[in-house]
C-alpha cells in the first residue's frame, strides 16, 4: 500500500495496438481503476510500446482507434505512465517518437516498481 | 481464380477476421470469384447473431452479412466448433433445452468436409489466424 | 513457391525462426497484422535480414503499417491489400503461421 | 486470505478457465476464500449459457455454476467484454432486437469497476491468462 | 495435384497439446480430409511434437485427450505422417520417445513438401 | 518478491526472456500449461538455466507436466496445485506473461 493508504495498482501493457485486443481492453481497466482514486502506475514493455505510436490510424484496417484512449489517460488522473528504456532500444525508438511524453525506466526501475505494487495486472 | 478464405479469429478478440474480410473485398475487386469463406476454431464467433458492437466500433456480422449479399458468398462456420462455442441452430437450442439461438441467418452450419471440399475445388485457399 | 504469411510479433521470435528456416529462395514472406512490427528497421531483425541476404523477397502490408504508425524499412518491399491479392495469384500456395 | 481470480480465457479454446477452475477448488481446500472470479477479455464466453459440449468434454460453465452453488462465489462477467462477445442478459436482447439471451444465471455482468474493487478488497489476484 | 489425380492437402500441426484448441481441432480437420480419400499428409513441427508425447494424461487437468485421436490416423487410412527432426533434435526427443511410428525428416524434406502441395493448413 | 507465471511455450521465447529480465533474485516463476515445455532437459533452455544460475527457484506444474506426458528437468521443482497455492501465500504478488 501507498504512504496515502490508497493501493498501489500496476499494469503492465505488453502488447502491440489491433492484432488482439488486450490493448483495447486493458486501457478500459486503467481508466476503471482511475475512477476509484488509487496509485495506479501503467508501463509499456516490449512491443506495448507501440501503443504509444505516433501516426497511428487504423481507418485501413476498418477497426477502431482505441490507442488515442492512452493518450487522454492523464485526463484521468493517471500521470505516472512509463515506458521500458529497453523495449524503446530494442525498436530504435526514443520517447520523442510517442504520442505523449512519458517516462522511459530501466530495468531495474520497473523491477522495483513491480516489487512494491500491490497487485499487478498484464495485458 | 476461385478462392477460398479461412477464418481462425473471432471479432472484437483479434485482427484476423478484419483481416480476412479486407482480403475478400480485394479478391473480388480483382475479378475472382470466392468459392467459400470457412470459419473455424473461434472464428466460428464471427457467425454469432447475439454480439453487440460499441457505437463507435465496426460490426462484423453485419459486413459479412452485407458481403453475402451482393456477392452470393458462402459463409459456412464449422458445426463443431460452432455448437461448442454458443453459436448453435432454432433446432439446436431446442434440442439441448438452451434459450435461444444465436446463427445469424446469412451464415450456414456445417462439417469440416466442407473445408476439405473447398480445398480441393479452389484454386487458392488463404487461412487467416488468431491465438 | 510458397506464400509465408506472418501476423506475430516480436514476442513470437522463435515461430519466425521456424517459419524462416522453411522458407525456399523462390518463396515469399508477407508480414501482416502485428507482424508488420519486423519490417521496421530494428535492432532485432537478424532473421528478416538474414532472408533478404538470401535473396528471399519479404513484403509488409501497408495498410497495416499505417495502422499502426510504423515505417519499413528500405529493403522491404510494402504490399497493399491488392498487391497482396496479387502475391497469392504469383505463390499457387501459401501457409500462415500465426 | 481473500483471493480474486481473473480468468481471460474462453472453455474449449484455451486451458486458462480450466487452470483457474482448478485453481480456485485449491485455494478453497486450503481454507482460504475467494472474494470474486472475474471475466475478461474472451474469458467472458465461460458465462455463456448457449455453449454445448461434446459429449466426452467436459463442460466448464456447469462446473462453474456448481463451485458457485457450493460456495457461495461472485462469478462476474466484464459487461462491456460480454456484449461485445454475445454473452447478453434478457434486458440488452430485447433493447438490441436479439433472438434471445445468453447469460448463465450463476454470472452477473457487471463493470470493469468489479474488477479494481476486487483488488481492493483481496490479499491476492492470481490471472489465468489466454491467446 | 498427384500422379493419381487427388490434390496434395499438407496439415501442419504446430503447437504443443492442450493449451489452446489447435492440436485437437487440426486432428478433426485431417480426419475430415481423410474421407475425402486424397493425398493427405501431416507433419508435426516445433513444439507440436509433444501431441506425440507417449504417456500424455490430461486427467488432472480435466480436459479431454484428443491426442489419442493422431494415434488412430493410420486406421482412417492417413498414413504419411512426420515429424520435423529438428523439432525433435530441439526437444531432446527422437522418435522412440513418440506415440505412434512416424518418419523423421530433414528442414529440406519439410520444404519440398510444402514446395509440391496443393494447399497447405496449419493449426 | 514476486511470483511469474508463464503459461506459453517455446513459440515465445523473447515473451520468456522480457520476464526473465524482470525477475528479481527474490521472485520465483512458476511454468504452467504449455509453459512445462521449459522444464524439459532440452537445447533450448539457456534462459532457464541462466536463472536457475542467479539463485532463481523455477518451479513447474505437475498437473500440466503429467497432462502433457513430460518430465521436468532435476534442477526445476514441480508443484501441484495445492502448492501453486502455497505459492501465492509466499508471494505477496504475482504477474502472469501469456
Amino acid at each position: 500500500m501507498s504512504e496515502t493508504g490508497k493501493k498501489r495498482l500496476l499494469y503492465l501493457i505488453t502488447r502491440p495496438p489491433f492484432g488482439d485486443a488486450y490493448g483495447a481492453e486493458g486501457l478500459d481497466a486503467v481508466l476503471a481503476a482511475a475512477v476509484f482514486d488509487q496509485d495506479v502506475e501503467v508501463i509499456f514493455l516490449e512491443e506495448g510500446v507501440f501503443q504509444l505510436s505516433k501516426n497511428i490510424d487504423p481507418a485501413p484496417i476498418a477497426m477502431k482507434n482505441h490507442a488515442k484512449g492512452f493518450k487522454a489517460l492523464p485526463i484521468y488522473g493517471v500521470e505516472k505512465i512509463f515506458v521500458s528504456m529497453e523495449a524503446l532500444d530494442k525498436f530504435a525508438l526514443s520517447t520523442d517518437d510517442l504520442s505523449m511524453p512519458v517516462e522511459a525506466l530501466e530495468i531495474d526501475a520497473i523491477k522495483e516498481k513491480m516489487a512494491t505494487a500491490d497487485h499487478i495486472f498484464s495485458f | 481464380m476461385k478462392y477460398t478464405i479461412v477464418v481462425y479469429g473471432a471479432p472484437f478478440s483479434s485482427q484476423a477476421p478484419y483481416s480476412a474480410c479486407q482480403f475478400a473485398k480485394a479478391v473480388l475487386a480483382r475479378g475472382h470469384s470466392i468459392y467459400r469463406i470457412f470459419f473455424y476454431h473461434d472464428g466460428v464467433l464471427n457467425a454469432s447473431s447475439l454480439s453487440i458492437a460499441p457505437q463507435d466500433d465496426a460490426y462484423l456480422p453485419a459486413e459479412w452479412a452485407t458481403l453475402k449479399r451482393e456477392h452470393n458468398l458462402d459463409l459456412v462456420a464449422c458445426i463443431g466448433a460452432s455448437v461448442k462455442r454458443g453459436v448453435i441452430t432454432p433446432s439446436e437450442a431446442e434440442r439441448y433445452q438452451r434459450s435461444g439461438d444465436s446463427l445469424q441467418s446469412e451464415f450456414e452450419l456445417s462439417g469440416l468436409g466442407q473445408l476439405v471440399d473447398a480445398a480441393l475445388y479452389s484454386d487458392r485457399v488463404i487461412t487467416f489466424g488468431a491465438g | 513457391m510458397v506464400l509465408h504469411i506472418f501476423n506475430k510479433g516480436i514476442r513470437h521470435r522463435e515461430l519466425l525462426k521456424t517459419c524462416a528456416e522453411l522458407i525456399g529462395p523462390d518463396d515469399s514472406l508477407l508480414l501482416i497484422e502485428d507482424g508488420v512490427i519486423w519490417a521496421k528497421e530494428h535492432k532485432e531483425n537478424a532473421l528478416i535480414q538474414g532472408l533478404l541476404d538470401a535473396g528471399v523477397q519479404v513484403h509488409a502490408l501497408q495498410e497495416d503499417l499505417t495502422a499502426r504508425g510504423i515505417t519499413a524499412a528500405d529493403a522491404i518491399a510494402t504490399a497493399d491489400y491488392a498487391q497482396f491479392v496479387e502475391l497469392t495469384e504469383r505463390h499457387p500456395r501459401s501457409v500462415s503461421w500465426f
